[in-house]
């Protein structure tokens, strides 16, 4: 398998804190793929994304593109990877420079990465790009970012990737900040894109219900740690490691018939000083071993397409190397056309 | 061109742009153009030492009477208001553009640049400008009012270095200076082409902050006769009333009006930073 | 020590001369010859101090004090003063012969920074005491002046004989002569310091002075006598319209004037403006660098003379409060010497240099080989002449009018600022031109004339030792007639050699004019009726009005309470 | 204490010592640059004073050199400059030689403090009780058009202010002594009528600065305050059911207050040297009216004298105020 | 729960209009809205950001700030007119009888203030003589109900986590029991296992209380969860109101009905179907239904007339012009996810 990024041992540390803790993911080349990162707030999944576009420099590990290590490209590689690389970002108002029209984030980087030599050609390119997302150029460009709805200036961010063509989405929390009707209609155009452009796609959120609709596959983390990963089916259908399964029974559904766990979660984390070493989650854990607090678990593989870091799952095989990505299943390429 | 129209129309539709601002851009505006019409009118000799006879009252023959050196009052105030009006507006370009470029590079930059520039600029912000005042004035042989402003500018950025370093502090954690990275601008255009047009707002605000403290700055200086005293100016005019005791003896025509003057360029000023103010800081504007 | 409150109307408030700080400094130092220390000046000399004599400048007649009289040999190589019999120091030691010898040679070989020193080096050889009252100073060369100018002037800064009781032994540089317990500093006066701060030098009045024992004068009246600082001419005014004050520091014309029409109990010299004030010796010349181009010209330096109107300097630099002259001689004792039938007034009427006229300006420029530029200045070879006009602070008023005056004229003026470098340029020469306080006569007209003698003259670059030799001026012909008035004493009779020697030597002076006189000094003191009268005037000039001078001294006998509450 | 916090005030106190380190070599620098030779200088206030012209200018220059340490090398001047200061030595007057600049200093601080502090201090309070009852709605009549008021005195340099009030006050209307101190003829003791006649000196001065700064600190404590509240905790707090005065107190002013600290002990440094004309107009016997002669008088290491303890107390309060703010802003004490 | 029948409303809101005064007019943005509230009930509201929930929140408590204004309408609590009452009235009112969760609780806690005294300012202010003593026992006992351990009361707000924040707030809210507590989107900003924890405490304290609760979101799956009734809000409006189950089972308004369609599930996975178009600017409402430039199935009368609520099932009310005519909402006509889509 060609890996088109792989993230080998990622950690960083912010002080004495340690926001990532040694994760190893790799995207492969073949088949573009929709990959999930979820866990709760302050779980690292921006620290992550945010190395992996290369923002911040990892404390331990690297991020590879094509091989090459991103903290150590040269000017010209770099350039390409920033090409190749587009993050779409959470607060959809944030990313435009109150300044500038809507057109500014568009024509630089056409004139930045030198996409188009005429100016009718970089015209087009961005109509198509706007149209792609389900915009109208000409209701679009020459506004102002407050003169559009978050729904819609989300849509342009995503038309900006676009325009790039770039292989890889990091897009942390894209609808978060946008209304429910909203989401879906981004979410789908992220889909769209996977599937029609062939880009490979992780999507940093917190909430699994839309990660299980539009995801391959999931990585949930827990402080820093992988907690469980796989097939969203699996994941989130069956989850397996306890703090998967108390993220997937908090999901508030609008149906009366799964009603939230009436066992209320215990909000003091007794026994957090016992931590030092062990699982993240053993103060909070209900299923808590005594094993659990002497080692962190590794990555056992109680059946097939997922992993999970517990020691209730001890005894089954362990995942043959750290990446994560070895239990993922291959994109659904069948629904494409 | 067209931009900025369509800005100022909808910073006024907002309630940004305010009757206040307008107000004090008036009143400067007047005190300017008393300068540059009124020096139409007035013969520039009658603002020369013993050009009239000297402490009459204000009459028929001196509007505002004329001062102890044999000047005429009205002449000189003339003369005077827009020369303290350009050092003060001297100073503050000087003062704004060194402090503003100052700023964005500790701030955008950070690390070793902007420590020093923090080192410096927070030293020099406790150095009272009167002790760089005496050095530069032992140290040429003729003082002028260019120089004054230097002198002042030299002591006046600090603040813009203050207010602008700040706020590139927040605009640069914003996510569209990412945004730019990605698009492929690099350091310097994110510098000037994303940072500084946000901040635009602080340093024209800190510009008409920096003015008024110049102007205050170089009046100060000069009634301490530190200043250019052969040129016409109105921290120069209190400086010769202070000498000739004019408070004492009642002769306030000396010291009045260049008084009525200074207060009115303050007064500008002043309503015009508020008005700033809120142009930089929306909130302000609803209330 | 605990001071008690006196009435005010017992109280003689005095300030200091010129501008001071808000605060004193120095307080807990009262040595009367550290030239920085300014005790002396300031209050010393009339309240703990008395000098041998003084004279009343006014008319030349010696007022004897300490001493009864002093006598010349003939030759001028020794003098001998009388001491007065009954004179003591404050803590009942007797005033003797003793003290006057430890004072002059003590001061002679004292360092060079004390005030006198250099003087006293050159011309004392030593002192011997005849008996307790009799003492006779021997000099090293012919002296003919020395006791009036540095023993019986009472002119400022001359000096006072010290306690040898007390002095002997200390360290002259660093004695402070202050110490409460022991009654320091002590002085033969009739006050004693009670406190000194950095707001207030407070004196009050000794019941055991000498002088009313021995019948010599009456105690004088002020039983208590407040030296307070004042940094300004306007705080001045205030604090006499407020009746804060009685006197000390002069006042600028219209201050005074302003002050008067609120308190008419205010006085000056005069009893009408605009000249209220008292001369005090000086001018304000325009001094020229002699050893520098273009200034060794004479036709510059009589083209700039007749630029200057000195009506209208007066005019606007001082309200009219000054007089214009042409030459340094004051206005104290020259009208003994000047005026009608004087040879001297005869050089002074012959060259009329009080007269401005541009077609003198034009006709002497022309003379000189200069022609105006382009922009209307004066210039030679291409280059306009910059007349650079420099003063130390306290003739700033005359700076913008002057510059003017010679800018009207054609001559590329400006004002230089003004600082504190100005004394140390005369000195090393790094100066054109310079507006200069010039002190001249205040008994003889030598005293003037001497200041042209080439023996302070000193290549550019060299120190001058006086500041008076600014312009370096250097002629034979001239430093000729100096001398031989210098060996004789002053007789100021029209047909007296010294006047024809005096005649010849201004004569000189006014056709090289290395500066030009302009204005008489005239000081508006002031003084405060409401509580003390008797104060000098020109209809009472029993002495001369200013409290720095040591004469002040009798002013103070003078002073009558004016029966206010 | 934390580690954070240790190492907080660590910082601070390294960069309080780093600016003073700067501010104090620049004024080492600054008289040395002066044009002349200072001792000449110093001479030739002495020259003028009369009766001295009959002194030895090249004895004395020498031995003044030698006195005051100008004849070392700049590197070892400055040195010694450093070790003098360690010994609280700022040098003597040349212009009242030999007296210490710094008693002179000693002498005239508590005026400077006692005068411009007080008058800085009750601008501040008072302008800031005014900007923040501004911005509160349904602000009075009386506020409303007493603050414009404020505005327009603001506007005018306080020590023109200071001429006016002397007009009006003390010459026209001969309510209070237009000068000085204390009466001249008033013995100084530790009772009522000193202290009277001290204040009633002091009022006028006091007056003029008050009135110049309250306007600016109403000003800035309006625009805070407005900042303030627009704030949800303001809005939670009237839901809450607060008085409005608590609500005003403790939870507007309170917070807007904080920015306005910053700006406080930068003006309390800067009180001397703004107030110079002001305390030269009125002949107050402070610090202003001391490096007003000295500056006139270029007395050397008065100048330098008055100047380091400005810089000191300024980068003194800069300290202070990064050590309370803490206190005051239990944000900042993470 | 369900709630009481027949007892009088303990919160009742009569055409309520909101307006926040712009240089173009009046945006309206509460828009004759009256709603209803037994004791003990829960509703929730729900409406995408900017149909003016907050604005309604604040309406209630009479805290509307300029530029808004409260144009017309009365909140009567418990038979007493809060829009009428005195500056000291609507004091005590506050927090004693009707209490608000603000929607930042991020930033609703003074950051100066420890947190006890802040919780001691509200029950000081609306009850005397209570001794330090017993103040500390009743701060304690409110934090404890909140599930805080009393040493939080020591704490700076900074130095809690959003969840804690929100839990703080509430235990203010809830200090002096009162009888309605709106809750403005108090989990917004917290995942959805803290969300939970959250939801459960005020669940937790309303039962205990009897108070009832209008909970305001934009999420339908958290509000389904706790309320017992529903209202949809849309420009402004209540569109829709009714029992929690028909709502999402049976939604009348379309615009309820697609904001129910755009919510994944996690059982299939299905097609994301959001719903096409902006709503309107609310200084310019569109003359008919404010939908209807949306809604698929719009027609003439939809963009001339605006449709007033009307009973439409079961305790459901819902303002559309399609009833009385249709009995249940037609089918979704299929069409391509374009803003201009039209039935
Ligand atoms: N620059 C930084 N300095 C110090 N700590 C940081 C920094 N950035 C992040 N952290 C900490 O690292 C941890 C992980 O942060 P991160 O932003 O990656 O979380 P997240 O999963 O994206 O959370 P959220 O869902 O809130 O966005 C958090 O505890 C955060 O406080
Ligand atoms: N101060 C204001 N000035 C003008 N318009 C305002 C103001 N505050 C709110 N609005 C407008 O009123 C409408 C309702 O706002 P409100 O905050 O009540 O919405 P919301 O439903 O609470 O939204 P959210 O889900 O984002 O909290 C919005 O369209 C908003 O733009
Ligand atoms: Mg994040
Ligand atoms: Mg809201």
């Amino acid at each position: 398998m060609k890996a088109l990024m792989e993230v080998q041992g990622l950690t960083k540390r912010y002080g004495g804190f340690t926001a990532l803790d040694n994760v190893t993911l790799s995207l492969s080349d073949d088949a573009p793929s929709m990959t999930a990162v979820a866990g709760e707030s302050g779980s690292g999944k921006t620290t992550l994304a945010r190395m992996m576009l290369g923002f911040i420099e990892p404390t331990q590990g690297a991020v590879l593109y094509g091989g090459k290590d991103v903290a150590k490209m040269s000017a010209s590689e770099k350039r390409q990877f920033r090409r190749e690389v587009q993050p779409v970002f959470q607060d959809p108002f944030e990313v435009f420079n109150p300044f500038y029209r809507i057109d500014h984030v568009l024509t630089t980087p056409v004139k930045r990465y030198r996409l188009a030599d005429t100016d009718a050609k970089a015209q087009s390119l961005i109509e198509d790009a706007l149209k792609r997302v389900g915009l109208r150029p000409q209701d679009t460009l020459g506004r102002f970012p407050h003169e559009l709805s978050g729904g819609q200036r989300q849509r342009v961010m995503v038309a900006r990737a676009v325009l790039l063509r770039p292989r890889l989405i990091v897009a942390d929390e894209p609808v978060s900040m946008v209304d429910a009707s909203l989401r879906a209609t981004i979410l789908d155009e992220l889909r769209t894109l996977n599937r029609d452009l062939g880009i490979s796609i992780v999507y940093i959120t917190h909430d699994l219900t839309t990660a299980f609709q539009i995801c391959d596959n999931i990585v949930v983390l827990y402080r820093g740690t992988v907690a469980e990963a796989g097939a969203v089916e699996r994941v989130i259908g069956d989850p397996k490691h306890p703090y998967s399964q108390l993220l997937v029974s908090s999901i508030p559904l609008p149906d009366l018939d799964k009603v939230w766990g009436a066992d209320e979660i215990p909000v003091t984390e007794a026994n957090a000083a016992r931590l030092n070493n062990g699982c993240q989650f053993a103060p909070r854990c209900p299923s808590v071993m005594e094993q659990c607090w002497r080692a962190p678990p590794p990555k056992f593989v109680p059946d097939t397409q997922r992993l999970a870091t517990c020691f209730l799952y001890d005894g089954s095989a362990v995942a043959p190397d750290d990446d994560v990505a070895s239990v993922f299943r291959p994109p659904e390429t069948a629904r494409l056309g | 061109m067209n931009r900025f129209f369509a800005s100022l129309r909808r910073n006024y539709e907002q309630g940004r742009i305010s009757a206040i601002l307008v107000l004090g851009l008036t009143i400067l505006i007047a005190v300017v153009l008393f300068g540059v019409v009124g020096s139409l009118f007035v013969d520039p000799i009658n603002a020369t030492v013993g050009a009239v006879r000297p402490r009459r009252p204000p009459g028929a023959d001196y509007f505002l009477g004329t001062d102890s050196q044999g000047r005429d009052m009205w002449t000189l105030l003339i003369y005077a208001t827009p020369n303290t009006l350009k050092m003060g507006l001297i100073a503050g370009f000087i003062g704004v553009g060194f402090g503003a470029v100052l700023g964005l590079i500790a701030g955008h930059f950070g690390g070793v640049a902007d420590a020093i520039i923090r080192v410096i600029s927070d030293a020099l912000l406790t150095v009272p400008a009167i002790a760089v005042l005496v050095v530069i004035a032992g140290n040429i042989d003729r003082m002028s009012t260019l120089i004054m402003a230097m002198v002042v500018a030299s002591l006046g950025w600090m603040f813009t270095t203050r207010t602008v370093r700040a706020q590139v502090l927040s605009v640069r954690e914003k996510a569209y200076i990412e945004v730019a990275r990605v698009n492929g601008e690099g350091p310097w255009e994110i510098l000037f082409a994303e940072i500084m047009p946000n901040i635009m707002p602080y340093i024209v605000a800190s510009f008409v902050g920096t003015v008024s403290g110049s102007i205050l700055a170089v009046i100060g200086l000069e009634a301490l006769g530190l200043g250019a005293l052969e040129e016409m100016t109105l921290g120069n005019t209190i400086y010769w009333s202070q000498q000739s005791s004019a408070v004492l003896r009642g002769y306030w025509w000396w010291w009045g009006p260049p008084i009525v003057v200074i207060a009115l360029i303050f007064i500008g000023l002043f309503l015009t930073s508020v008005g700033f103010d809120r142009f930089a800081n929306p909130r302000l504007a609803r209330r | 020590a605990q001071v008690e409150d006196m009435p005010r109307n017992e109280t003689l408030v005095l300030t200091p001369w010129g501008d001071q700080p808000a605060q004193f400094a120095n307080v807990e130092n009262w040595h009367p010859y550290l030239t920085s220390v300014t005790h002396q000046r300031d209050v010393m000399q009339f309240t703990v101090n008395e000098m041998l004599f003084y004279t009343n400048l006014n008319t030349g007649e010696l007022i004897p004090w300490q001493a009864e009289s002093y006598e010349y040999a003939p030759d001028f190589m020794t003098a001998t003063i009388k001491l007065r019999d009954g004179v003591e120091w404050s803590d009942g030691e007797k005033f003797t012969a003793e003290d006057v010898k430890f004072t002059l040679e003590a001061v002679r070989d004292a360092p060079p920074e004390s005030r006198g020193a250099a003087a006293y080096n050159e011309w004392i050889k030593d002192v011997t005491i005849n008996d307790p009252l009799n003492v006779t100073i021997n000099f090293n060369k012919a002296a003919p002046r020395f006791i009036r100018d540095y023993l019986a002037l009472g002119h400022e800064n001359h000096h006072t004989i010290l306690p040898k009781h007390i002095w002997e032994g200390q360290d002259f540089a660093t004695f402070t002569n202050y110490d409460p317990d022991k009654g320091w500093p002590v002085g033969t006066g009739p006050y004693k310091l009670v406190l000194t701060t950095n707001q207030q030098e407070i004196f009050d009045r000794r019941d055991d002075w000498w002088g009313a024992n021995a019948g010599f004068q009456d105690m004088p009246a002020p039983k208590r006598i407040i030296l307070v600082p004042v940094s300004s001419d306007d705080a001045m005014g205030q604090l006499h319209i407020a009746n804060q004050v009685d006197g000390g520091r002069q006042l600028l014309i219209g201050t005074f004037e302003a002050a008067r029409a609120q308190n008419d109990k205010l006085q000056s010299w005069n009893t009408e403006g605009p000249n209220w004030g008292a001369p005090d010796g000086c001018d304000y010349s325009l001094v020229f660098n002699m050893m520098k181009e273009p200034w060794n010209d004479v036709n510059l330096r009589y083209a700039i003379n007749y630029a200057i109107d000195r009506d209208a300097l007066n005019d606007i630099g001082y309200e009219g409060s000054q007089k214009p002259v042409t030459y340094a001689f004051s206005g104290y004792m020259a009208g003994t010497w000047l005026g009608e039938g004087s040879p001297l007034q005869a050089v002074l009427d012959k060259y009329n240099l009080d007269d401005p006229s541009q077609d003198k300006v034009d006709e002497y420029m022309a003379n000189g080989g200069y022609a105006k530029d382009g922009n209307g200045l004066w210039a030679k070879d291409g280059a306009p002449i910059r007349v650079t006009v420099r003063t130390p602070a306290f003739i700033q008023p005359i700076l913008a009018p002057l510059t003017q005056q010679l800018k009207n004229a054609g001559f590329d003026a400006v004002q230089a600022p003004v600082d504190d470098t100005w004394l140390p340029d005369i000195q090393s020469g790094n100066f054109d031109t310079m507006v200069f306080v010039h002190c001249g006569s205040l008994s003889e007209p030598l005293e003037t004339l001497q200041h042209y003698h080439s023996k302070f003259s000193r290549p550019l670059g060299e120190t001058i030792p006086t500041p008076i030799a600014a312009s370096r001026y250097s002629n034979p012909e001239y430093d000729a007639i100096i001398d031989r008035m210098d060996a004789v004493t002053a007789d100021t009779s029209p047909d007296s050699g010294y006047m024809k020697d005096a005649a010849a030597a201004l004569d000189i002076a006014l056709r090289d004019l290395p500066q030009i006189d302009m204005l008489e000094e005239f000081h508006v003191v002031t003084f405060n009726n409401t509580y003390w009268t008797g104060w000098p005037s020109a209809e009472d000039p029993y002495v001369a009005p200013y409290t720095p001078w040591e004469a002040f001294n009798v002013v103070i006998h003078n002073l009558k309470p004016s029966g206010a509450e | 204490m934390s580690k954070e916090l240790q190492r907080y005030l660590l910082t601070r106190f390294g960069q309080f010592l780093l600016i003073i380190f700067v501010a104090v070599s620049i004024n080492f620098i600054i008289p040395r640059l002066l044009p002349g030779d200072p001792v000449q200088t110093a001479l030739a206030r002495l020259q003028t004073a009369g009766g001295a012209q009959n002194v030895d200018i090249q004895a004395v220059s020498a031995s003044y050199r030698a006195k005051y340490g100008l004849d070392a090398p700049l590197i070892e001047q400055y040195f010694n400059y450093w070790m003098d200061l360690f010994r609280l030595d700022l040098g003597v007057s040349f212009a009242n030689f030999p007296e210490k600049v710094s008693t002179m200093i000693g002498n005239a601080l508590p005026w400077s403090v006692g005068l411009l502090a007080t008058a800085t201090l009750i601008a501040f309070l008072t302008g800031s009780l005014l900007g923040a009852r501004l911005a509160w709605p349904g602000a009075g009549r009386g506020i409303k058009t007493l603050v414009p008021m404020m505005m327009v005195l603001t506007s005018i340099p306080f020590y023109l202010l200071a001429i006016i009030l002397i007009y009006f006050f003390a010459v026209v209307l001969r309510w209070f002594p237009p000068a000085g101190g204390v009466d001249t003829t008033r013995i100084m003791r530790f009772d009522w009528e000193t202290t009277r006649d001290i204040l009633n000196h002091a009022l006028l001065p006091a007056l003029s600065i008050i009135l110049g700064n309250i306007g600016f600190w109403a000003l800035g404590m309006r625009s805070q305050m407005i900042n303030v509240l627009g704030e949800d905790y303001i809005t939670f707090a009237e839901a809450k059911g607060l008085p409005p005065r608590r609500i005003f107190v403790w939870y507007g002013m309170r917070n807007a207050l904080l920015a306005q600290i910053t700006a406080l002990a930068l003006s309390l440094g800067h009180v001397v040297s703004g107030a110079i004309l002001v305390e030269v107009i009125f002949n107050y016997p402070g610090l202003g009216s001391l490096l007003y002669v000295a500056i006139r008088g270029q007395d050397y290491f008065v100048i330098q004298g008055v100047v380091l303890m400005l810089i000191v107390s300024l980068a003194v309060l800069l300290f202070i105020v990064d050590l309370i703010y803490p206190l005051l802003d239990p944000r900042i004490r993470r | 729960m369900s709630a009481p029948k027949e007892v009088d409303p303990v919160l009742e809101v009569t055409n309520l209009n909101v307006h926040y005064d712009t240089g173009h007019g009046p945006a309206k943005a509460v828009n004759d809205v009256s709603i209803s509230l037994k004791p003990g009930e829960r509703l929730g509201l729900i409406g995408e950001s900017g149909s003016g929930k907050t604005t309604m929140a604040t309406a209630l408590m009479r805290l509307t700030r300029p530029p808004g204004r409260i144009a017309s309408g009365s909140v009567m609590l418990d038979g007493k007119d809060i829009m009428a009452m005195s500056a000291r009235e609507l004091r005590e009112t506050r927090l004693r009888d009707i209490a608000l969760i603000p929607q930042g609780a991020m930033s609703s806690l003074n950051p100066v203030m420890r947190l006890e005294e802040q919780i001691i300012d509200a029950i000081v202010a609306h009850t005397s003589g209570m001794k330090r003593a017993a103040l500390n026992a009743r701060v304690e006992e409110l934090l404890t109900n909140v599930g805080l351990a009393a040493e939080v009361a020591r704490r700076f707000p900074h130095e809690l986590s959003g969840g804690m924040k929100q839990r703080a707030a509430m235990a203010i809210a809830t200090s002096l029991s009162p009888k309605v507590i709106v809750a403005d989107e108090p989990t917004s900003a917290l995942d959805v296992v803290v969300q939970r924890q959250v939801m459960q405490t005020l669940g937790r304290l309303q039962d205990g209380l009897g108070a009832a609760v209008v909970l305001i979101g934009h999420d339908m799956g958290l509000v389904a969860q706790f309320a017992d009734r529903v209202g949809v809000m849309y420009a402004g409006k209540i569109v829709e109101i009714g029992p929690v189950r028909q709502m999402i089972e049976a939604p009348r308004h379309p615009y309820t009905r697609l904001l129910v369609d755009s919510l994944p599930g996690i059982k299939v996975k299905q097609a994301l179907i959001g719903i096409p178009g902006l709503p309107p600017p609310l200084v310019n409402l569109p003359p008919g239904c404010s939908f209807s430039p949306r809604c698929p199935f719009a027609f003439e009368r939809c963009k001339n007339e605006v449709p007033q609520p009307q009973e439409v099932g079961d305790r459901q009310q819902a303002a559309c012009h399609l009833y009385p005519e249709h009995s249940a909402l037609p089918p979704m006509p299929v069409g391509p996810n374009d803003t201009e889509a039209q039935p």
